[in-house]
């Protein structure tokens, strides 16, 4: 356990070869691709391995933290280490990113192979894995924070992996600073914490903040308590990294990178930060009960907005980031309603079964030669039999039909609402569950059900993917069905403790004296009817996508049925497939305006004020100088003249006085 | 005699300050022509610079550089007690090796780029150096006086001779501005000096002896705003700001490298050095003015970046931005914000400077800094794609890279002190992700527009030797900043103590000396050197 | 009779010095200003310095008033050149000025001791006053470096005077910047202004 | 001689003719008389300087006056020399046309 830190250091090291035999690329030949392949597998392979070894002594001292400190940072009386921990939350996180993020690396070996920037992909995807390891092994914020940033750059990089067309630089660039908007409140919270606890260290800063969390009533700062305002900070840093209102609009945008990376950073992974930190500062936010149900508001409404937005795509790859989305909503919901365990586990499921639709898709649109747009696929699954199998499992999944994964998950972060009594956001949950499950069927009939709508020449070149990619998909759909069996509720397992997932998280939730954590206690009749419902929701919009889509009973084909509903109610429509001018929006509001601002500041005050003053000042010397300069004449008379008058006011001044 | 020659030839500050300067002098042996020889004579004599620096960091390390501490102080001018005295501490260290480090980076870069009068483009940069050195390591004021001036001469001669189109009007520009705020300060140390001697009984400029000097609060607001003039204008501060932009515009690569990465952080220096320690009471009363100014360059330099359409002058107001920062920081009064504001003095150096490299490559090329003619470039210039993707990292504060480290240091430190003006301040990370990644958008990527540069060659070995040693700074600074704010902390740490004690004495009603406890505590400065 | 004299060259003097001033012809005002110089010498005698009284006459109206002539001469010109703008204020302003530097100097005068014992009779020339010997044994003893210095600058002004005077070779006319444009220069360098 | 004309009226001449020097020297246009003029201020000058020695029986007046005659032969052959240098350059000698000392 003691070699933890090589875990997210290898990432970077393979990185760091790539970089290194590539600049030797840069003098000699190009490096070979078996090479490539092997740095760049083997480094997260290795961090997998590592991983997994690790987890194993783990389980020797669960629940107790491991904590390595390799060496710190001191500046003046502050000293932030950089040192790891390993508890029961990060060890789920780290199994989750190496084992998920180690398939997809075996799966871009095949999906990015014919790819000219290959090695540049590699060295980036294992960045990304370093610095996502970084992020959640952390021992404190500090160290969470240069993961944090350095996912967002590895981001960044993959969104605009193709920098040689206009669009995906662009919309890296939009992640980034978007980003960066809540990066700016994560720091902020980190500062409030340093200044008034001094350290940053997980382990310190929770029990201090529950010891003196600061004067209850007083207001901190925005009317919060000093909690409050942390939580809000890190929770705006959360609603960057995790693409919450208002500030998901990057996430969309991020498909325009290779399919994989939308895999692996905008489902699988990265994204789902937000949610682990939330999780990771459950002390901060059982003390600030106000921001937390600002939390689950905020993620209420991001999953059934986002899920709204889904209905209407038509980019495979954009239903499933709405989707992410709304499923990351989902998470916040959970988290905010205090069930951090509930929204980690179905961080965790969300993790295996996004991550198995969005490889699914690369593996659609691998086949089709690059074509996302749904209404030019269909039938596929006679082309793609692995890919279509494996991608209905992960739609039953993300559906919640038992005993997927997705239905655990899902029914756990109910519960909670129900339980805790918010039937708002318990309604916005069961809707969200139906819009879901109709818009991912929606996309698996349009793709794979039905006639092919694509040309010839992509009908010719349909093919299933190579093992290499199949391969992870066949592993995650297993990860998508049995993953839920961890967190079994107690009311389906007849008592039996079988809900190990809760408890294995239990020791990371601080208990904090006066702020009793919320109990979910319902009759097991109510619940099983909840279970029941919600169920039914599920079953209900996978029915209505297939009737829609699958077996049309008005004999109209995919996308002349969205023709037809959009005909129908055309200004709902266009509104969600402009995504409710949201970004118009921003830009209007926002973007323009600043723009503008800057423009002026820019011409007038720096052009106009500051210089204009100074070059005013010079301008009116030189006037002066001007009428100065009348009298020197040239004229050497009129010189002596003045010299002659000088004289006499000197001598005037000198004998008379 | 003896003494004299110990100086100039041992290991002292005075020989690393004048070595340079006595390099000038073979190169008026080489031919107007030869620019080959000047170039490799100069490029040998920065290493050496280099070394020599290295040297007497590493020699006198020992001490931790709590103290100023150097070749010990000698009669000036007598009859008016201006001493020559060089001393370094963990201050002016950090800022002295930036300093010999980018000399002979400069050089190396402006081997393509300077195609005329290469031994006066030596001698200026030599020159340069020497001032800028002095500035640092002077510990008497009106020496300290006397450096500031004589760096203004060089660089006034490398925008004005080897800048582009307006470099006459952008050369007056920075002349005036600089000087303008200087002879207010001259004044000010003049009536320190007469101060002194009314209340001493001597003449004095020596840093230490200012030290001692406790003014009415009154008296210290007027000084204080002298200084703080000439040091504004520096920075440069907001409305003083103007001066840069065009300055680095029109100067060559190496000028703008040697201008952002030292020459504006004297302005910082000297607020640290000498405004804040020697007014404590009116630095106090100023505060409330120059965090509001240093909020409203973060905030104005990020969005007037943002509109530019010269790259040059976006990393040029970029500065003014990031200066804003140390500002901030300075006037936190706390110690982690001084360590990161001293860092990032280091940072900024080190980043922009690598951005004017990279800016200073193209025009090498192209030459042109408009954006319009650029884009795509990463296709056929992947190498400069990465080191400009480095240093542009590293400026927008990514962790990892320096400028985070500076950055987290100076809002932790200010937030403690001040409150909400460090969140604020905090926003200006989003804003400068914003121009920064313009300026990446608009030329690395999308594709390429123009024909001119689908032919561009990629970095050469020179031009990568030039980037390599930044980088790896950026990282080491970024990864392990502790080597870097080790040396520091010391000295700060009594600056500051010395700025608390004398805000908690009683406040003194006409010009006096401090007692001497107080003094030890204030000065930090070993006495029993020669006079 | 000492009054006498000194009445006669005293108005001689300012009558000959207003013809220099006031003449266009060059060479009748440098041959009143000989006039001048002359009843300025005999003032001297007056005074007691016979010596400079002969130097007077010697150098100043005989060798440097000669070369003022020769000059004039040689440059041939008769009267001054028209006036082709006026400058009044020039001309008046300096009549003034010298009209109220003589009446300032006057009144200094007679507001100064001067004025109530300067009237008295003075005593008697002394030998040491009047005596050549004494003024040369001063020259070239208390008076050496001067006197020394004087010569040296008398060389320097020969030289000078002669470098400065010489016609330009065809080689220095040729080498361009190295001197004036030739002629008046006419056009917007003339504009009244 | 035994000095029956008082000091006071030689200061008066001297002054009166430093006073008609002057106008002359600032009133012309031709160097020349300009320069006869100047000459003129200094005989002024130097008859103020006898005056005086005369008055307190010192020799270091006349001493004076043998420089100024000196310097001024010195003036004269310089001031020639130049006034013939710019003739041959611009034909003229009017120092109104002479401006080239604008700016």
């Amino acid at each position: 356990m003691h070699l933890l830190w090589l875990i997210p250091l290898l990432p970077i090291l393979g990185t760091a070869m790539l970089g290194a035999i590539g600049a030797l690329g840069a003098i000699g030949r190009r490096p070979p691709k078996a090479l490539v392949t092997l740095i760049g597998l083997g480094a997260p392979g290795l961090s997998l391995a590592l991983a997994l070894a690790c987890l194993a002594r783990y389980a020797a001292i669960y629940p107790r933290p491991y904590e390595q400190t390799l060496y710190a940072w001191t500046a003046g009386p502050l000293h932030l280490d950089v040192a790891f921990l390993l508890d029961p939350l990060s060890a789920v996180m780290l199994f989750v990113v190496t084992f998920v993020g180690f398939l997809i690396h075996v799966y871009s070996v095949g999906y990015m192979g014919h790819e000219e920037g290959y090695r540049r992909y590699f060295a980036y995807l294992n960045l990304f894995m370093g610095a996502m390891l970084l992020l959640i092994l952390g021992a404190n914020y500090l160290v969470t924070f240069v993961g944090w940033e350095g996912v967002g750059l590895c981001s960044y990089l993959l969104i605009g992996f193709y920098y040689d067309q206009d669009f995906p630089p662009y919309a890296g660039k939009k992640a980034f600073i978007v980003n960066r908007v809540g990066d700016f409140a994560f720091l902020v919270g980190m500062f409030a914490l340093v200044a008034r606890y001094g350290t940053l260290r997980y382990l310190d800063v929770f029990p201090r903040l529950a010891a003196d969390p600061g004067p209850a009533l007083a207001p901190y700062a925005l009317g919060l308590t000093f909690a409050g305002f942390v939580a809000l900070c890190f929770f705006v840093g959360a609603m960057g990294k995790s693409a919450q209102i208002p500030l998901y609009v990057w996430l969309p945008d991020a498909m325009a990178g290779p399919t994989p990376v939308s895999a692996l950073i905008h489902a699988a992974t990265m994204v789902t930060a937000g949610v682990y930190m939330v999780a990771r500062s459950n002390a901060i936010y059982q003390l600030a009960p106000g921001v937390s149900g600002f939390v689950a508001a905020i993620g209420a409404l991001t999953a059934i907005f986002a899920a709204t937005i889904g209905l209407a795509q038509n980019d495979i790859k954009k239903v499933l980031a709405y989707s992410t989305v709304s499923q990351l909503g989902y998470m916040f919901l959970a988290a905010g309603l205090g069930a951090y365990t509930a929204s980690i586990f179905h961080l965790m499921t969300h993790a295996f079964f996004k991550a198995l639709l969005f490889l699914g898709s690369g593996s659609v649109i691998h086949a089709m030669g690059g074509e996302q747009d749904m209404r030019r696929m269909g039938g596929l699954k006679r082309a793609l039999p692995v890919t279509y199998w494996t991608f209905v499992v992960g739609a039953l999944a993300i559906a919640g039909i038992p005993p997927l994964a997705g239905f655990f998950s899902k029914d756990a972060i109910l519960a909670a609402a129900a339980g805790g009594g918010q039937w708002l956001l318990y309604l916005v949950g069961l809707v969200t569950a139906g819009l879901t499950a109709f818009y991912m069927f929606r996309a698996v009939f349009l793709t794979f059900h039905g006639e092919f709508r694509g040309s010839d020449d992509e009908r010719h070149h349909l093919h299933e993917s190579p093992p290499v990619m199949t391969l992870p998909l066949v592993v995650l759909a297993a990860g998508a069905v049995a993953a839920g069996w961890l967190g079994i509720p107690a009311v389906l397992s007849f008592g039996a403790r079988l809900d190990r997932f809760d408890r294995f998280l239990e020791p990371t939730l601080w208990t904090i004296a006066g702020h009793p954590r919320a109990v979910h206690e319902m009759g097991a009749g109510t619940e099983l009817g909840l279970i029941a419902l919600s169920v039914a929701v599920a079953v209900a919009g996978i029915l209505l996508a297939r009737r829609l889509y699958d077996r049309p009973s008005d004999g109209l084909t995919g996308p002349q049925e969205d023709a037809a509903i959009a005909a129908r109610f055309p200004g709902l429509y266009r509104t969600l497939a402009n995504k409710y001018y949201v970004d118009e929006l921003y830009d209007r509001a926002i973007v323009r305006p600043l723009a503008r601002l800057s423009g002026f500041l820019w011409k007038w005050i720096d052009g106009f004020v500051v210089d204009g003053s100074v070059n005013g000042s010079a301008s009116l010397a030189d006037l002066l100088g001007g009428f100065g300069s009348l009298t020197t004449t040239g004229n050497v008379r009129n010189y002596a003249l003045y010299f002659f008058l000088g004289v006499l006011g000197l001598f005037w001044w000198i004998a008379l006085s | 005699m003896d003494a004299l020659l110990a100086l100039a030839l041992g290991d002292t500050l005075t020989r690393l300050v004048f070595f340079p300067a006595a390099a000038c002098l073979p190169l008026l042996f080489f031919r107007r022509e030869a620019f080959r020889a000047v170039k490799v004579y100069a490029l040998a004599v920065s290493l050496v610079e280099l070394a020599l620096g290295a040297g007497y960091v590493w020699t006198h390390a020992g001490g931790g550089f709590a103290r100023l501490a150097g070749d010990g102080a000698y009669r000036w001018i007598p009859s008016y007690g201006a001493r020559y005295e060089l001393a370094m501490d963990g201050i002016s260290m950090p800022l002295v090796v930036l300093t010999v480090l980018l000399l002979p980076i400069v050089l190396l870069a402006s081997f393509r780029g300077i195609d005329r009068h290469w031994r006066s483009f030596a001698a200026s940069f030599l020159l340069l150096t020497t001032g800028v050195l002095g500035t640092l390591l002077a510990a008497d004021v009106l020496l300290f006086y006397v450096f500031w001036e004589v760096m203004l001469v060089p660089m006034y001669l490398l925008i004005g001779i080897w800048g582009g189109e307006r470099r006459i009007y952008a050369a007056v520009k920075f002349f005036l501005f600089t000087m303008a705020g200087s002879l207010l300060m001259l004044v000010a140390i003049l009536w320190m000096g007469w101060t002194y001697h009314g209340a001493a009984g001597a003449w004095s400029f020596a840093y230490r002896d200012l030290l001692r000097l406790d003014l009415p609060p009154h008296a210290q607001l007027w000084l204080f705003a002298a200084f703080a003039l000439a040091f504004a204008i520096k920075v440069p501060i907001f409305p003083f700001h103007t001066w840069l932009p065009d300055a680095h515009v029109e100067a060559p690569t190496g000028g703008s490298v040697i201008l952002a990465g030292i020459l504006l952080k004297l302005g910082t220096y000297g607020f640290l050095r000498f405004a804040l320690p020697l007014f404590p009471r009116a630095a106090a009363a100023a505060r409330p003015l120059l965090v509001s100014l240093a909020l409203v360059g973060i905030l104005y330099g990020a969005l007037v970046a943002w509109v530019q359409v010269d790259m040059k002058k976006l990393v040029a107001y970029s500065s003014i931005a990031h200066l804003g920062f140390v500002m901030l920081g300075l006037f936190a009064f706390d110690l982690v914000a001084w360590q990161g504001a001293l860092l990032q003095m280091v940072n900024h150096g080190l980043s922009t400077g690598a951005l004017f490299l990279c800016v200073g490559m193209l025009y090498d090329r192209r030459h042109t800094k408009l954006f319009a003619e650029f884009g795509g470039l990463a296709k056929v210039m992947p190498l400069f794609a990465f080191f400009l993707v480095f240093a542009t990292l590293a400026s927008v504060g990514l962790p990892a890279l320096n400028g985070f480290a500076g950055e987290f240091l100076i809002l932790a430190g200010s937030y403690r002190t001040l409150g909400w003006p460090a969140a604020v301040a905090t926003f200006g990370i989003v804003l400068a992700a914003i121009y920064l990644l313009k300026l990446l958008q608009l030329t690395l990527w999308g594709p390429i527009t123009k024909d001119a540069n689908r032919t561009l060659k990629d970095l050469s070995a020179r031009e990568i030797w030039t980037l390599v040693p930044l980088c790896v700074l950026m990282l080491w600074i970024g990864v392990v900043p502790e080597t870097f704010l080790k040396p520091s902390r010391a000295a700060l740490d009594g600056v500051l103590t010395a700025y608390q004690q004398r805000m908690a004495a009683p406040v003194a009603s006409a010009p006096a000396l401090l007692r001497p406890a107080a003094t030890e505590a204030a000065a930090r400065v070993p006495e029993g050197s020669p006079r | 009779m000492e009054t006498a004299i000194f009445l006669l060259f005293a108005a001689l003097a300012v009558v000959s010095a207003v013809v220099v001033v006031a003449h266009r012809n060059p060479v009748h005002a440098t041959m009143s200003l000989v006039l001048t110089l002359f009843s300025v010498a005999v003032l001297f005698v007056l005074l007691g310095a016979p010596f400079l009284a002969a130097l007077q006459i010697l150098i100043y109206a005989g060798a440097i008033l000669v070369l003022f002539l020769f000059v004039i001469m040689l440059l041939n010109v008769q009267r001054e050149e028209t006036p082709y703008h006026g400058q009044p204020v020039q001309r008046w302003a300096a009549i003034l000025g010298a009209a109220v530097f003589c009446g300032m100097l006057a009144m200094l005068l007679f507001r100064s001791s001067l004025a109530s014992n300067g009237g008295a009779p003075l005593g008697p020339l002394t030998e040491s006053l009047v005596s050549f010997k004494g003024l040369a044994a001063d020259l070239f003893s208390v008076d050496l470096l001067p006197f020394e210095i004087v010569g040296l600058l008398l060389l320097v002004a020969v030289i000078g005077a002669s470098a400065v005077a010489k016609r330009p070779t065809a080689e220095e006319r040729l080498a361009p910047g190295r001197r004036l444009p030739e002629g008046p220069l006419d056009g917007a360098e003339d504009q009244p202004r | 001689m035994s000095g029956t004309v008082p000091i006071s009226w030689y200061l008066v001449l001297a002054a009166l003719l430093f006073a008609i020097g002057a106008a002359g020297a600032l009133t012309r246009r031709n160097g020349i008389s300009i320069f006869l003029s100047i000459e003129l201020m200094l005989n002024a000058a130097n008859l103020t300087l006898v005056a005086y020695s005369r008055l307190w029986g010192e020799r270091t007046g006349q001493l004076v006056v043998f420089f100024v005659l000196a310097v001024a032969a010195a003036e004269a052959a310089v001031g020639l020399a130049l006034f013939i240098a710019i003739y041959r350059q611009r034909r003229t000698i009017d120092v109104n046309r002479l401006n080239l000392m604008r700016w």
